[in-house]
């Protein structure tokens, strides 16, 4: 209960640092890192936390996982080299 | 449900290659079509989403205490951030559409409609399913020891949480 | 066999094998036609063959379809069939239209049958796939409604499966979504468009619910595995087929003239379309090996296993090869399409009507399963017909990389003719190989005429 | 999480699941015909053309051409063929079938009209002029 609200909170402030950097202007490979580093951080605890996914056995915690690692990598890929 | 989830995250995780890809060919456009778009928008409702995903998640832990009434409440808040979220991307999409732009002006603003407009009918289908849950709920249909539903439910909404939360960065943020 | 209307798919599937012998036939003509041009001509056309050829596969496997719908849905409704009479009736005024059609094509110059029978009235000829007759697209119409309300009757008052309710809402789809035929626009694009309403909603959609429903009551039947548990995947398999499907019209939308963003959405969703092939084998397997009987009837399940394997290839592996926008660009409307066009038809449509009939013949024969003779020269006939397609498939693929290669992609590329002069080996290699699978198929029918004891499970 | 996946789930999925995509793609098909305009050359859509489109269906010449790449791969592609082989080319072709050269592919001879011909060719100008996202790659088609 505390842990959701704590958890909330969190998933807003990453947000609001997301936006921040683009309001701010930041732009190109200085913004990419952090913005993405957020977004993997609210992923994990929207999949770990809110799908309560960790603590479950087999693989689709990993899976799931996977799949944003996979794409935010890629993601990370096709900015920084485009 | 978790097989669809997944098969969902396929669809989108392909999009937003696609997207990320697609830009590579054409980083100027990408970055110019992207200074148009209402970045505040994006962020509210980014802030929606995700306490739509924290009223559900807290609508989940009273059913398992058996408390119906309170998981009801809690539903119908998350159903009210979906439905501000909704009301909030008509006003984008309204605005881009009195401007002329649609799928095909450009290769960004393709994506940002269709993947916005995909992403937009999962959101209208997350509360159908929300709705329906909610509906059982309200009439006592769950227990603190049989609440599967709400929980499926739950996943399905955390799913198009999830994805937003890479959609916003990708296509508001990153340039 | 429980319920004696069940019977009535008999007839159905007879007519359909005689057909399919007649689309080999045609099939055959046209491959000659290929490489010595003037084979039959001025007699028979190629257009003319080719129209055969096509029109009859569909007739065939609608055939297959009704027989397969009259079979299992008693069956599974735990009730004698509505109206049996209806059903026969049906029979001959399908097997009348679709002969008279096929005569028509042969006999009489085009123009000449598109004048006869009113398509000055109503525009509906000419387009591939849809070169019926206006009166025998209505008579589609009419027999396709008589079925379904015939069957519908009999679910409404019967029990509800999950396979008989995919079966009808297949058959539904198909009937519904036939009457984009009678559309047909002057603009180009839009024909083209709605067109594909047709063509592929049938194919990529509501027809892999038919299937769907074919093998899994094929795989109750043969496996003994729990009804629960063939129909879970039964959902999945075509929820997916639906979800991936439906938008991967897109893929023939790419140079049609619409808009360029269905080269994205066509992508995508294409990309994902063997997803629910893949699941078909890796279904059929598992249920095969969770059996808990061993049915008599190994030919059927050679089928089922087949049928799983082939159209994730033809289908599944084939599509993706040239769906993506950036290399259908170069192989649209090639040899490609062709080579892709035979293993998917096959695989998926062919195989999953001949499992149907392979299981349920023998029981409206009386018995459970046919003599071990019989039974060999089945699963050899499917071995024939199965590799000699592969065959096929992959020489029009050869033919389809080096037409490409030559017509499209190269320094100095050559006009359409001297490309199909110069892949000429590969047709006829394809032609020897017709040959085996025309073969294989006389082989499939003579096992219906071999005699002895029933086998029984060991 | 720890919910089984039922019958009942699956079948849900699929239901909505098609009706979710069904609906998508009756949206992305309002959204194509509205652009359509832009790109399917309907303005020059003449009567003669219509009777040109008509003959093409009557004669059933898909049975061996593609148009834009559908069809038979039995003889050239013809979406193009009005700037590969220009009207007068592609009037003679037609009236000088078939060739009869021993062991070549014929096309039969539809005895069509000059006003036939007219139209044929005036079909083919339409198709040539409609975006097909500059397919084919080239002349030849």
């Amino acid at each position: 209960m505390k842990a959701a609200t704590f958890n909330w909170l969190i998933l807003m402030a990453l947000t609001a640092l997301s936006f921040g950097v683009a309001e701010a202007g930041v732009a190109g490979g200085a913004a990419l890192v952090p913005v993405l580093l957020a977004t993997l951080f609210k992923g994990r605890i929207v999949i770990d936390r809110f799908m309560a996914l960790q603590g479950v056995g087999g693989a689709w915690r990993w899976v799931v996982l996977g799949w944003l690692l996979l794409v935010l990598g890629l993601i990370g890929y096709a900015f920084q080299y485009a | 449900m978790w097989c669809f989830i997944l098969a969902e995250l396929l669809v989108f995780g392909v999009f937003f290659l696609a997207y990320a890809f697609a830009r590579t060919h054409d980083v100027e456009l990408f970055n110019a079509s992207q200074l148009e778009l209402d970045r505040t928008s994006g962020f509210i409702n980014t802030m929606l989403l995700i306490s739509g995903s924290y009223f559900v998640v807290l609508a989940v832990h009273r059913i398992r205490h058996g408390h119906s009434r309170a998981c009801t409440r809690w539903l119908i808040a998350a159903m009210a951030c979906g439905a501000a979220f909704l009301v909030l991307k008509l006003v984008e999409f309204s605005g881009k559409i009195e401007a002329g732009i649609s799928m095909s002006t450009n290769t960004f603003y393709m994506f940002y409609l269709g993947l916005g407009f995909f992403h937009f009918m999962h959101v209208v289908l997350g509360m159908v399913i929300l709705g329906a849950v909610t509906l059982k709920a309200w009439r006592g249909g769950y227990h603190a020891t049989d609440y599967a539903g709400v929980e499926t439910g739950a996943a399905y909404w955390h799913m198009i949480d999830l994805v937003w939360i890479v959609l916003f960065p990708l296509i508001y943020l990153l340039n | 066999m429980k319920y004696q209307s069940q019977l009535v798919a008999k007839p159905y599937f007879i007519a359909a094998i005689g057909l399919f012998l007649g689309q080999i036939l045609f099939g055959l003509i046209m491959g000659l036609q290929y490489v010595i041009g003037d084979f039959l001509f001025p007699e028979i056309p190629f257009n003319v063959a080719r129209m055969v050829h096509t029109n009859l596969l569909i007739v065939w496997l609608l055939f297959g379809f009704m027989g397969a719908a009259y079979y299992l849905i008693p069956e599974e409704a735990e009730r004698e069939l509505f109206s049996p009479k209806l059903a026969l009736v049906m029979f001959w005024v399908f097997l009348a239209a679709g002969v008279a059609t096929i005569l028509g094509y042969l006999l009489v110059p085009y123009a000449t049958l598109a004048e006869w029978t009113g398509n000055d009235l109503l525009a509906t000829m000419g387009r591939e796939f849809l070169e019926q007759p206006l009166p025998t697209k209505v008579g589609i119409v009419v027999v396709a409604l008589a079925m379904l309300f015939n069957l519908s009757m009999t679910v409404l008052r019967g029990r509800k499966t999950a396979i008989n309710l995919v079966m009808l809402v297949g058959l539904w789809g198909l009937a519904i979504f036939f009457l984009f035929s009678f559309y047909n626009p002057g603009n180009l694009v839009k024909d083209k468009y709605f067109w594909w309403w047709i063509v592929h909603l049938w194919v990529e959609g509501v027809w892999e619910l038919i299937m769907g429903a074919m093998l899994a009551f094929v795989l109750i039947k043969v496996t003994g595995v729990d009804r629960e548990v063939i129909e879970k995947w039964l959902y999945v398999i075509i929820a997916m087929a639906l979800i991936t499907g439906l938008i991967g019209t897109g893929h023939h939308y790419y140079w049609i003239g619409a808009p360029e963003y269905w080269q994205w959405w066509g992508s995508v969703f294409s990309a994902l379309e063997p997803i629910p092939f893949f699941m078909m084998t890796v279904f059929a397997f598992n249920m095969v090996n969770r059996r808990r009987r061993e049915h008599p009837n190994k030919a059927a399940v050679l089928w089922a296993l087949g049928t799983g394997v082939m159209a994730f290839l033809g289908a599944g592996v084939w599509g993706f090869l040239h769906t993506l926008a950036p290399v259908n660009y170069y192989t649209h409307g090639s040899q490609i399409t062709a080579a892709h066009g035979h293993l998917a038809f096959y695989g998926a449509y062919v195989m999953v009507v001949i499992t149907m009939i392979s299981y349920t013949m023998p029981l409206m024969r009386g018995r459970a399963a046919n003599s071990p003779l019989a039974q060999v020269v089945e699963m050899w006939s499917f071995w024939l017909m199965t590799v000699s397609m592969v065959f096929i498939t992959l020489f029009l693929t050869a033919a389809g990389i080096l037409q490409i290669w030559l017509q499209r992609i190269s320094d100095q590329p050559i006009s359409f003719m001297a490309a199909q002069d110069q892949v000429a080996l590969f047709y006829w290699m394809r032609e020897y190989t017709g040959l085996i699978f025309l073969t294989g198929l006389l082989l499939y029918i003579s096992s219906f005429f071999i005699k002895g004891k029933a086998a029984t499970a060991d | 999480m720890s919910s089984a996946f039922t019958k009942s789930a699956a079948r849900n999925i699929f239901y909505g699941g098609a009706v979710f995509f069904f609906l998508l793609l009756i949206a992305l098909t309002f959204d194509t015909m509205s652009q359509l305009p832009k790109r399917d050359n309907r303005e020059n859509l003449s009567e003669s053309v219509l009777r040109g489109k008509h003959i093409w269906e009557t004669r059933n010449c898909i049975g061996c051409h593609t148009l834009f790449g559908e069809g038979a791969y039995f003889a050239p592609e013809l979406g193009n063929v009005y700037t590969r082989r220009g009207p007068d080319f592609i009037k003679a072709w037609i009236k000088g079938q078939p060739t009869g050269a021993p062991g070549r592919r014929q096309m039969p001879n539809f005895n069509l009209t000059e006003e036939q011909l007219d139209d044929m060719v005036n079909f083919f100008k339409y198709t040539s002029e409609i975006n097909t996202s500059n397919w084919p790659p080239n002349i030849e088609g």
